[in-house]
């Protein structure tokens, strides 16, 4: 069987990085999937950058009390131990470099570990929101996106062509297709996704890809 | 004289904002904390060329209806009303381009002005601005568009950007108590910029759910301190978010 | 009757400073006295840099609690309305222009406002504290002090030869023989303590006086 | 596993601390709010060339023997010891020269030194340190000798000084509450530097009052979120201020 991974099995493989304790930051999208996923028997304390950390899972819609929720406007649950500050401070935390790992959506990533993920240049207006703070600040930065863009075209490439969100940031990327790390100025592929060859990846792929000596099938 | 800052109502308390005025605007946006009825009695008001500083010119409630007891009512309100001549914001415009949004039409037609700065960056020149700092150096924007025109300094071997402090004329602030000196405790994830902009404008107004006297809020769940508080309107009981 | 005023009484001078609705924060030694002198029918808010805004009265000390202080270390009477903030928030406070007056002791005071009142440069070591701060950051600045030394020499004067905690800061002095304003660079003599003649002052006080046209004996 | 943070002993909790480590120490100065348990501890752990971070280093309690039980134990004692190399420090200390003091007698020595700071620039430069900015602009200072070797910048016709953000390997910190995630609650003026030092080491340690589980502290009252806390430790049920 070969089939790109779903929004939620990209979020699943990306949780598998969440360690014992860890606070960990969710961007919009995938990213925020992630939060249902946590591995069994460890401790993640989430942190939201509008104000809030130790927050549960998302709660839905109907559901919702809108004084809890988190920077993508989802409802979330609040546990006991949650606590809550303003934005200045929020940001105080992730700047200071109190979040072990950010996982953020993504445009396009470097072979460097640039990351543009706010702004398609052709709508001429984006929004910046925390994600500029959250990549210089986190000590780990994860993106989670989509290997292609919608046409096919590569996101993973060699140089950003849309304007930055920070350079030379990323660690790990987590798409439908690979886990690929960013180490020594360049891509190593870690994990691909079933059925699919290194060949094919590296086809949708601008960067050239180095294979890790443990290239392996992407586990749950 | 005992101190009593409670107006009588919203448009008594958004009655003096001249055309030209900046206000800072605590909500995050999308959900709670938006002080939504200082917004809409600024709309009927009608003061122009306001330059608006928060997180949000409107979220993913920008396209419905303006209908008390049901949504929150952002800023975006302004922006249909052609009452916004610039924005200072992080996320002005949804994520998502299939969402509408008056913002960004309005930009689109070159209506309105944008300066787009970070958030972190965002919370941190309005906390300058209320606390005397004239200017500070953050990692965050380096090597982007938000960089451009900015002094870059090395510290440490790592490169900061100098950024500068924002004040406004006013803020609108959403909390949840208040007491009548001023004192604001907030509930939640609604704090968000709130306490952040109530330290940084000269006339800092407050909507709140429910209005008590000084002593009937423990002095430890205080977040904004009364002497930053100039105008407290009660909101009905039920309405917009 | 010709006597120095003193303390209580100077502290009594400085408090009619106080309008209503103030925030006043006082420093050590003859300005902390000020808080038991508030005139009546005026609300006045007292700040305390480590932390603390609209306290009342000091309490003797046998009946405190060391989680009620002021920054001279008096205990001091919880209000209703009271609240508390770590330092940093204060100095926000303090520096972001949100204390209407506060009363400095001194050790000099220039022509110009200059204010040196941290350090005797022959103790070789003093202590700044919150100070230089509230020098910069008040709107106004009162010193109440001695107005000589305890040798009887001039501690208002031309240039301070003390270490200053900072420049042309200070608008008001109240003094144990005088009230004197600072303003156009120099100083104006407004009040003088009961039987002192302007030359008596100004025999003790380095810096020419100017003698205001509504000079009166101080007013209590 | 769930988080779980407290210490059996203010010994286990300071045993780590190793000669020439730089430390934080949150406490006012005079009266409550003072980690004097962690304090007294460190100096029964005797590490050496210590570099202290506070407020003061012994205001007017200075002069009274350590009794458990009956006053503040200020970081005087660590000077007495002879474990300290240096102080930055805004109140190092009394104001009155009449009241001895262990920090004054060594510094006249010439067995410590002292980075004088100005109590706001001290607050502010430790909060730069917690939030990873690189440096700021403030007014403070400003024609003092605590200008000297630093730039200075005129910003809109004003002054400032360029000051550089202060981290430490360790914290002292006093509270009044701790859940066992290491959030904390303070009581009144006890706040004071205690808060701001708690974000700004890579080893916080707390002292507190009484250790409850998560949940039994109100979200709304929580100054300090446990991310900044590493150890907690339980005070005796009376003793030192």
């Amino acid at each position: 069987m070969k089939e790109r991974l779903d929004r939620e099995t990209i979020a699943m493989r990306v949780a598998r990085e969440f360690q014992d304790g860890f606070v960990v930051n969710l961007g919009i999208g995938i990213p925020t999937l992630a939060s249902n996923y946590i591995p069994e028997g460890r401790t993640v304390l989430f942190q939201t950058e509008n104000g809030g950390l130790g927050f549960g899972p998302i709660v839905p819609e109907e559901e919702g009390d809108p004084d809890f929720v988190n920077a993508s406007a989802d409802y979330v649950t609040p546990l006991p131990g949650m606590s809550f500050f303003h934005s200045a401070d929020s940001f105080a935390m992730i700047r200071g470099g109190h979040i072990d790992i950010t996982v953020l959506g993504g445009l396009q990533v470097s072979q460097k570990g640039d990351l543009a993920n706010w702004m398609l240049p052709e709508r001429g207006i984006g929004s910046i929101g925390g994600a500029m703070d959250l990549a210089v600040g986190a000590k780990r930065v994860i993106v989670a996106m989509e290997h292609t863009t919608k046409s096919g075209g590569p996101k993973i490439v060699k140089e950003c062509t849309y304007p930055l969100t920070a350079k030379e940031c990323v660690k790990l990327i987590v798409t439908d297709m690979a886990v690929i790390e960013v180490a020594g100025g360049g891509l190593v592929l870690l994990e691909h996704a079933p059925g699919f060859s290194v060949e094919e990846i590296q086809a949708v792929t601008e960067s050239t890809l180095k294979i890790s000596p443990t290239l392996k099938e992407i586990e749950l | 004289m005992a101190i009593n800052k409670v107006y009588p109502s919203f448009a008594a308390a958004v009655a003096d904002v001249p055309d030209g005025a900046s206000i800072m605007i605590g909500g995050f946006g999308g959900r709670g904390g938006m002080a939504s009825y200082l917004i809409a009695a600024l709309r009927e008001q009608g003061a122009k060329d306001l330059t608006i500083i928060g997180n949000t010119l409107g979220l993913d409630r920008d396209y419905k209806l303006i209908t008390p007891g049901e949504i929150t009512t952002e800023p975006f309100i302004l922006v249909e009303n052609k009452q916004i001549k610039k924005a200072i914001a992080s996320f002005p415009v949804p994520a998502s381009p299939s969402i509408p949004s008056a913002f960004k039409l309005a930009y689109r037609r070159g209506e309105v002005e944008l300066e787009i700065v970070p958030q972190g960056t965002l919370a941190e020149r309005i906390r300058a601005g209320a606390a005397g700092i004239g200017g500070f150096y953050t990692p965050t924007g380096v090597g982007t568009v938000v960089a451009e025109g900015k002094e870059v300094r090395v510290i440490n071997g790592r490169e900061y950007l100098l950024e500068m402090p924002l004040r406004a004329d006013y803020a609108f602030v959403r909390a949840y108590k208040a007491d009548t000196m001023g004192n604001l405790t907030y509930i939640g994830t609604s704090r968000a910029f709130n306490p952040v902009v109530a330290t940084a404008a000269d006339v800092t107004i407050v909507e709140v759910n429910e209005i008590v006297e000084p002593g009937q809020i423990d002095s430890e769940l205080i977040v904004t301190p009364g002497v930053y508080v100039h105008r407290i309107v009660q909101r009905p009981p039920e309405g917009r978010r």
